[in-house]
């Protein structure tokens, strides 16, 4: 299950279709980099709309990309984690507390588009 | 008891990972767990199959229908490994605590998500994690 | 292996050029205390795009870096962390989250400069 | 078993370990790992060299070839030295866990980088790290 990613923009937009293995989600990694790198991307939103589990390793893995598009000038905006995900996540013991995240993909891009205004040099 | 047949994934590979926790999600469906209850009961599974992956290379879950004596039903999940069992399992249910460079959160996390939860392991003879989830109806 | 350190106005550029071993790394630490001191430099961009890998010594002497010229109230930027060397620094579990980074000595620049800026007091 | 003779680099200074992991990836090219899965096999060999020369001051890295049985063919990095040994395993495995004022990211993140670990030591005897990082074709 290969996740599709889109360029939009300065941004880039990595649609989750469906529940992933732990393969997929380390392919996933490589894929965001790649295109990170190939497109100097200042911001990439990952829609997790579709996932029914959110699990230790698939969290990790996305807090993962947040972290590594960061050393490459770039932030991260997991969009679309459903309630009882994320209830879930909590109760795992799984914060997310160092990753931007936002309830859908528009919202998303508006937090990324925020970033980029002048005036702010944060990371 | 299982009060119907248990239905047996064999855990192999990370793909059966996920068909486990879809299977227990379709009977737990069935059952009428609520969604949210459902999807604490798949993350739990998702977290104790990928043990199996990780530490013992192979084993099964099984998932089965129980009824408590009050006519209360759950769902109850059985994940079981020949592997290199657990040596200490208090230390192994810490938060944090990873002899695999994982998280550490798999088994105290999954303790989190369920209604009862059970670690039964012997070094050198392999593991067997035993969860339940009560319908709450 | 020497780092080349560079003044450029009220900054300094290192420029990484070979792997590094542990030894040329503390030296590299040291090189840039004396720098930041004798220059009264404001801002460090150490360039790590020749690094092949960053593994924990490494990851942690430059984070050293940027915690040390802080004192000395200067910012200090890395760039050019390769997407592969940014994949493994994250597996690793070596996330830079207190540091800041940029895609290249450009954007470090950049950086540096808007830190510089009247109204933003941030470290 | 390896497939080809095994190149080892000892190791006893911090230029040794740049050697070893340079090796190591020169191999990895051959076989046509991806460029990423150079750079983690690379960073791996990074940790568990350098703790060779911090705490057992020396030793030596062997980088093998190795196939699995069905024609897959990976890198094989075995790092053993004679020195003090690894009193706990499970404890040195943890993250953040150190005796050498270090990050104690050595093992644990070494474990994330590679398809397969395994440490074996024993107190006063040494202690033998080995990793192995398959090819993906
Ligand atoms: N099926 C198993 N077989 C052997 N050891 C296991 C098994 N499941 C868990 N363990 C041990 O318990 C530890 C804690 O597990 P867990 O809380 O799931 O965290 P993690 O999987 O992230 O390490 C593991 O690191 C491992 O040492
Ligand atoms: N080759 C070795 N010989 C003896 N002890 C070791 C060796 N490698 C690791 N250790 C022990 O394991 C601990 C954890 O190692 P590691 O995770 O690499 O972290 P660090 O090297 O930062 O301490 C070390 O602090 C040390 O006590």
């Amino acid at each position: 299950m290969t996740v599709p990613i889109l360029k939009q923009g300065p941004f880039l937009i990595a649609t989750i279709q469906a529940a992933l293995t732990d393969t997929d989600v380390l392919r996933l990694q490589e894929d965001v980099m790649q295109q990170v790198t190939r497109h100097r991307s200042r911001g990439i939103v990952v829609d997790v709309t579709a996932l029914d589990v959110m699990d230790s390793f698939v969290s990790r893995s996305l807090r993962g990309i947040a972290m590594m598009t960061r050393l490459r000038g770039a932030s991260t905006v997991i969009v679309g984690i459903q309630p009882e995900v994320a209830f879930a996540m909590v109760q795992l013991g799984m914060s997310f507390e160092d990753v931007q995240t936002a309830l859908d993909l528009e919202e998303g891009l508006a937090l990324l588009q925020a970033r980029r205004e002048p005036g702010d040099g944060a990371g | 008891m299982p009060a119907e047949g248990a239905t047996v994934i064999a855990i192999e590979s990370d793909s059966d990972v996920v068909t486990a926790r879809q299977r227990a999600r379709e009977l737990a469906a069935e059952l009428e767990l609520s969604s949210t209850d459902q999807t604490l009961l798949a993350t739990a599974i998702s977290e104790v199959a990928r043990n199996i992956t990780t530490y013992a290379r192979r084993g099964e879950v099984s998932v089965s229908i129980v009824e408590d004596g009050r006519g209360r039903r759950g769902i109850r999940v059985v994940a079981t490994d020949r592997g290199p069992g657990i040596e200490d399992i208090d230390r192994a249910m810490q938060d944090g605590y990873t002899t695999g460079g994982g998280l550490g959160l798999g088994l105290p996390g999954a303790r989190r998500l369920v209604d009862e939860f059970a670690v039964d392991s012997e070094p050198g003879q392999g593991t067997t994690v035993t969860l339940v989830k009560w319908s709450r109806t």
